[in-house]
């Protein structure tokens, strides 16, 4: 039956989530953003509400929750809504957790699963995206080969959250023409960590460029092990979580530029009263909806366990259209206001024309 | 739970819309296109015949999935076919028992019947305010006069069938919107007559109708809802609201109706480029998609996103939920989609696109009137914006 | 000296033409439109402009005016303004006349240019589109081989403009890789002219598919003879006609709904008032100015014999663009009105639309 | 003769601007984009004492090409070098003789100056009729009081050279824009002082200040026109004509600006591809190019139509032809241009556009503010429109 509705479940967990990202993320994120670090203490409240550790089974120490990609792409929301910085930091560990919860091997579950349902914050990323400018996630130049009982992984990386830090790093790497994962732990040999990067945008999350010198992993760190991974729903999950996180950031614009039109006057009226302001506010509302709505649908594809690919990159294609246009409108609104780094939503433009870049940083 | 699946009934519905509209629409409709004001009597009386079929969800997700596809087949045909429309619908929006009971029957019996509204004139389009239509009492009577024009159906309303139009007119034209008020004219009724049918861009297959009202007298029940002209607020428009409860409910549906122009668009290109050995790789960064991969993308996207938009606004009315914003919404999108939709086709499609062997040209054709019926893309841009920014009529023109 | 001034002798000749558009083009477009026919009075009151004669040298009977194409761009921008269908009928006869005084052979030129420098109009037209969705000049379809002392010219075409009536057909077809042109005169053997095409707009011009079947055509007509033809230079003389045409069809659009938005009003003002009526009226003077001024720059280098292909596609693509932008704008300002064949724009935005696929059916 | 031939002499000029820009500014762009507000002290110096260079047709086409050269570098560095810039050409558009002897002579000489144009207020932006600064004479003085944001330069003009700042306050508030006058207030004044200076999206190397007026007295004759408050016509506005005359000169400098960080974007695009063995196909029909192709001709064109408008603007301010509504039709057409340009190019090179090690993620952020400052898209769009619409601002608000 076609329904428009979350579960009240669903509702309840939304309703959480927007009490952090508004108590916790918002409270900070300009300070963070120019500073380049985000207090511990942000990512830790996040962490509590357990949204990885709910869908991990209770052999592995999880909550044995069932993980909904609706679900996902409703928390997902809410976090970016917050602040993307935070909501990719506070999801990261995702990136490795959800793949070996999906594909991995019993092995690979029960050695790595555990780490992810303690109460502290897990630091674990994922490395894909090649400093290349028309890196692709299915033609990867990064190479696995298998050499004895491990395969050696080179390749350079950029666009990597968090690796300096991280103890586990989830590598994606071509394997004769497909693109296969390898975990590695923290000091693997060949693993070596560059210079963070300076980005325009998601300043507040710390990003690496990655080299991979003929780094040794062994066969059973293989994700999924013999069978490997099915790369193509890994890059569906992340397509659908980062239209997810379009559509909060977006939101915010579109709610921060709508509040300041109807204050601001000029001419004697609000600037919302002028149709100019008020149609790119009406457009702003209608395509956030828009994408909010391709992206339940592309996630609920996911939760049915069909092949998505075309919903998810079609919506993901629109989502990075739509963020930059709603952000850009909201600079636009605010004017020379909205061009200085008092107001929050320069910071959102920025953030917001990462999306088309931001391929494998988020999962749900 | 939000939820996107069919029931196999559901699916079946819809499935049986779409055959339909591919052997009965889609082989006539280029004809009917080429001639104008022609009348696709056959395909009236089957459709008529067959009425029951989907009728259980006319305005639920169902409903509107299956106008999508009788639309996919040819848009200028739904419109003409018979039923109760949106004359009927401002009845069984806004009529009471007795006058649904008198006016609505005929629609379950008998030969093919159609229902009309006119409100448009030709000095206000948008501004129904501005409406001149008089309606005065005279005893047990209202009499009618003035003139009424781009009404759909008209002419088959009042002069093919037992049907009848409903017709805004004043009661009182210092109370402005207030003294809007809906009348029932009924076919044969004297002094109503259509005066011409216009020629058109596309949906030519629907009549669009000028109909003149010359002290046209119609029984004191034929008025919809109250006659009590309520001044008290001027931003309550008391009648007026009745008209727009109406385009809550047929905006979405007019959406669905250009959904499926598009989509017969967009299939059309999608089969075209498959002949030709081309397939849309789906999933490849944008920088390595051909132009046009990265066309057909947008327009899917386009079309997808007009639809969730109108489905959703289809399923909050199907729910009881008030969807006025939501319903501007998917009308303001959809309009602006489908053109966009429609006239890249063209342009994709190249020598084919343009010519009038091919569907692509009628689809562009058909598709504009869509920003434009209904409220005008323009009007839908203005309602969502008052009401997102919760804004009246006075503060933002 | 950078000049955006039209010299005082162009503007003569613009208000000239801008006259006979006025005063006979206006008069009959929808007619026309709608019967499908062109009523002769009008061809010939444009032909006796002599747009094309003047530019053909004394000894073959022309004024042996200068030719330039801004002056074209002008002309052609006026034309259009007045009704597409009758600008390219009235031009239709320079598809042949142009590329032979640029290009022919002195025997072709003898032969065939004086018949363009009489009194009455010379019906002659030139086959380059394909039936095909991807119809590329560059790459035809349609061959032709030399066989003894003929060409065999082969293949399918449409779009061609007057195709039934014309005296001289110059078709375009790949010869060894190349895009050359061959001159045909009427009733040449294997050209069969199909029924008349009915298309989205343009329908008061007669346009037909063409067929050639194994058509044998005498070396001695290839166009320029041994050297061949400067297919680039026609194909960028086309583009810069049709982007000009563009221009005079958005203007027609723009000044319509103007006037329109000015008169017409509702919630008690002129629907101009209103700013989203306001702003896509200004934004449609922009782009027709901006269109024209790429026009003129595009057209000047054609002037200067430089190679103008980057200039003359750029342009016409973005005219391709804007002329469906400006003329839907006119619709959608009239509304209900614009839909219907009564106010000009819906013509205007059946005939903007196919500026896209006009490959090679204007020069200048 | 439309002629867009550049003569040797004139290109020579366009070509050592470009030089200048590859050698000065390009290398140090990035510095001073990540140390906001610290001072390119040396760059300033040299190209003070260069000043003379391509200073003959300093607002003909030649110095509008010459300034996009310059921005081709960075657009930040062009915007902290000395000059007269925007209050400079105010004292030049409606000073007397005596005034521009007195005020503009020193850029002439000695040291770097500056000279800033303060209008915008925390409370108006577009809306300069809003302006809460006044002006009230007293004797042989006029007393400032009030405070001024977004003054670009502002911190150099009052603190860091011996410049000036025109600063626009109202003379009589109940005149609306017939009291507004424009004041020269030379550096080192009693009672002006630099509060702030903003940290911003991008043109970080600009100092944009915020200025506060507390009892700042001036002399007399440092009004600029005259005091007099006509209050006869308001559609008139009076001394507000002068900034709007200062706006046609100036709009165009600014589009100007705007094109030269759209071509730095796009030039990094086109060699980045070049590099990669992708070259643009000009020429092949649409369904025949590549996604990229597509996008690059898509900015390319783009870029072309803004920068004709903006020629076409230049050009006829040089030849002394009235140009205010081409003024504001290239200015809104060049900073939505931009903007789209600049944004499309960090897209299309995927993980190096966002990247702080290239150039075009810098040129996203510089080029925005030009889709704001000298009257944002929407004020601009408002003069095109009413100017073809022949419309009165009360007729179109």
């Amino acid at each position: 039956m076609i329904s428009f509705s979350p579960t009240e479940e669903q509702q309840m967990i939304v309703n959480m989530v927007k009490q952090v990202a508004t108590d916790e993320f918002r409270k900070v994120y300009r300070e963070a953003d120019e500073s380049g670090e985000i207090p511990a203490h942000v990512v830790d409240t996040a962490w509590e509400l357990g949204f990885i550790s709910t869908g991990i089974p209770e052999e592995h120490n999880g909550l044995g929750g069932e993980r909904s990609a609706i679900t996902g792409s409703l928390i997902a929301e809410e976090l970016a809504w917050g602040d993307l910085s935070m909501a990719m930091h506070t999801l990261c560990p995702a990136l490795v957790a959800y793949p070996i919860l999906e594909m991995g091997t019993p092995e690979q579950q029960s050695k790595y699963l555990p780490a992810f349902c303690g109460d502290k914050y897990k630091p674990a990323t994922a490395a894909l995206i090649e400093p290349r400018f028309n890196s692709d996630p299915c033609a990867l130049s990064a190479s696995a080969r298998l050499d004895g009982n491990d395969y050696i992984v080179s390749g350079e990386k950029c666009y990597v959250p968090l690796a300096a830090d991280a103890d586990l790093l989830l590598v994606y790497a071509a394997e004769n023409g497909s693109t296969q994962g390898f975990i590695l732990e923290k000091g693997a040999s060949g693993l070596e960590v560059g210079e963070r990067e300076k980005n325009m945008g998601l300043k507040a999350l710390p990003t690496y460029e990655v080299t991979f010198k003929d780094c040794r992993v062994p066969q059973a760190n293989r994700l999924g092990g013999k069978d490997g991974c099915d790369f193509n729903r890994i890059m569906n999950c992340s397509r659908v979580a980062l239209s997810a996180m379009a559509v909060g950031v977006a939101r915010a614009a579109f709610e921060y530029s709508r509040d300041y039109a109807k204050e601001r006057a000029a001419f004697g009226e609000p600037i919302a009263s002028r149709q100019a302001i008020a149609f790119m506010l009406a457009e702003m509302a209608i395509e956030v909806d828009a994408t909010r709505l391709m992206t339940w649908e592309a996630a609920w594809k996911l939760d049915r366990q069909e092949n998505a690919t075309r919903e998810a990159s079609l919506v993901k294609m629109y989502a990075d259209d739509m963020v930059v246009m709603v952000t850009d409108g909201g600079v636009q609104i605010l004017g020379g206001h909205g061009y200085i780094r008092e107001h929050p939503v320069e910071l959102w433009l920025r953030n917001g024309r990462g999306f088309a870049t931001f391929d494998g940083m988020a999962i749900i | 739970m939000i939820d996107f699946e069919l029931s196999p009934e559901e699916e079946a519905s819809v499935k049986m819309a779409h055959k339909t509209a591919e052997e009965l629409l889609r082989p006539i409709g280029r004809y009917y296109d080429e001639h104008e004001h022609e009348s696709p009597q056959e395909l009236i009386d089957t459709m008529w015949e067959r009425r029951a079929e989907g009728s259980r969800d006319p305005l639920g997700v169902v409903g509107a999935l299956r106008i999508e596809e009788m639309c996919w087949g040819d848009a200028g045909l739904v419109l003409c076919l018979a039923g109760p429309g949106l004359g009927g619908a401002a009845v069984f929006a806004s009529g009471t028992q007795e006058q649904m009971g008198r006016f609505l029957k005929r629609f379950g019996e008998g030969k093919p019947v159609w229902a009309a509204m006119a409100m448009t004139e030709s000095g206000c389009g948008s501004d129904t305010s501005a409406i001149t239509t008089t309606a005065v009492r005279d005893g047990d009577e209202w009499v009618l006069n003035g003139e009424k024009i781009f009404v759909t159906a008209g002419k088959r309303a009042v002069e093919e069938s037992d049907g009848f139009v409903v017709v805004w007119a004043t009661v009182d034209k210092s109370a402005g919107r207030a003294g809007m008020k809906a009348f029932v004219v009924e076919a044969g009724t004297p002094g109503m007559s259509v005066e011409k049918l216009e020629k058109k861009l596309g949906i030519r297959a629907s009549d669009t109708a000028t109909i003149v009202f010359e002290d046209c007298r119609i029984p004191y029940e034929n008025i919809l809802g109250s006659p009590e002209v309520r001044k008290l607020d001027k931003t309550k428009t008391a009648g007026f609201q009745k008209a727009m409860a109406t385009f809550d409910a047929t905006r979405p549906i007019v959406a669905a109706q250009a959904i499926g122009v598009a989509r017969a668009a967009l299939d059309f290109v999608k089969e075209a480029l498959e002949k030709e050995g081309i397939e849309i790789r789906y999933g490849l960064p944008r920088q390595k998609l051909t132009a046009i991969e990265r066309d057909v993308m947008d327009m899917e996207a386009t079309y997808k996103a007009a639809k969730m938009l109108t489905m959703r606004a289809v399923w909050m009315m199907s729910q009881g939920q008030a969807n006025s914003l939501q319903a501007s919404m998917c009308k303001a999108k959809t309009g602006l989609a489908v053109t966009k939709i429609t006239q890249k086709a063209v342009e994709l499609m190249g020598p084919l696109g343009y010519s009038g062997k091919y569907i692509v040209e009628k689809c562009m054709r058909d598709a504009k009137i869509n920003d434009i019926f209904e409220g005008t893309g323009q009007i839908n841009m203005l309602v969502v914006a008052r009401r997102v920014l919760e804004f009246s009529r006075d503060q933002l023109k």
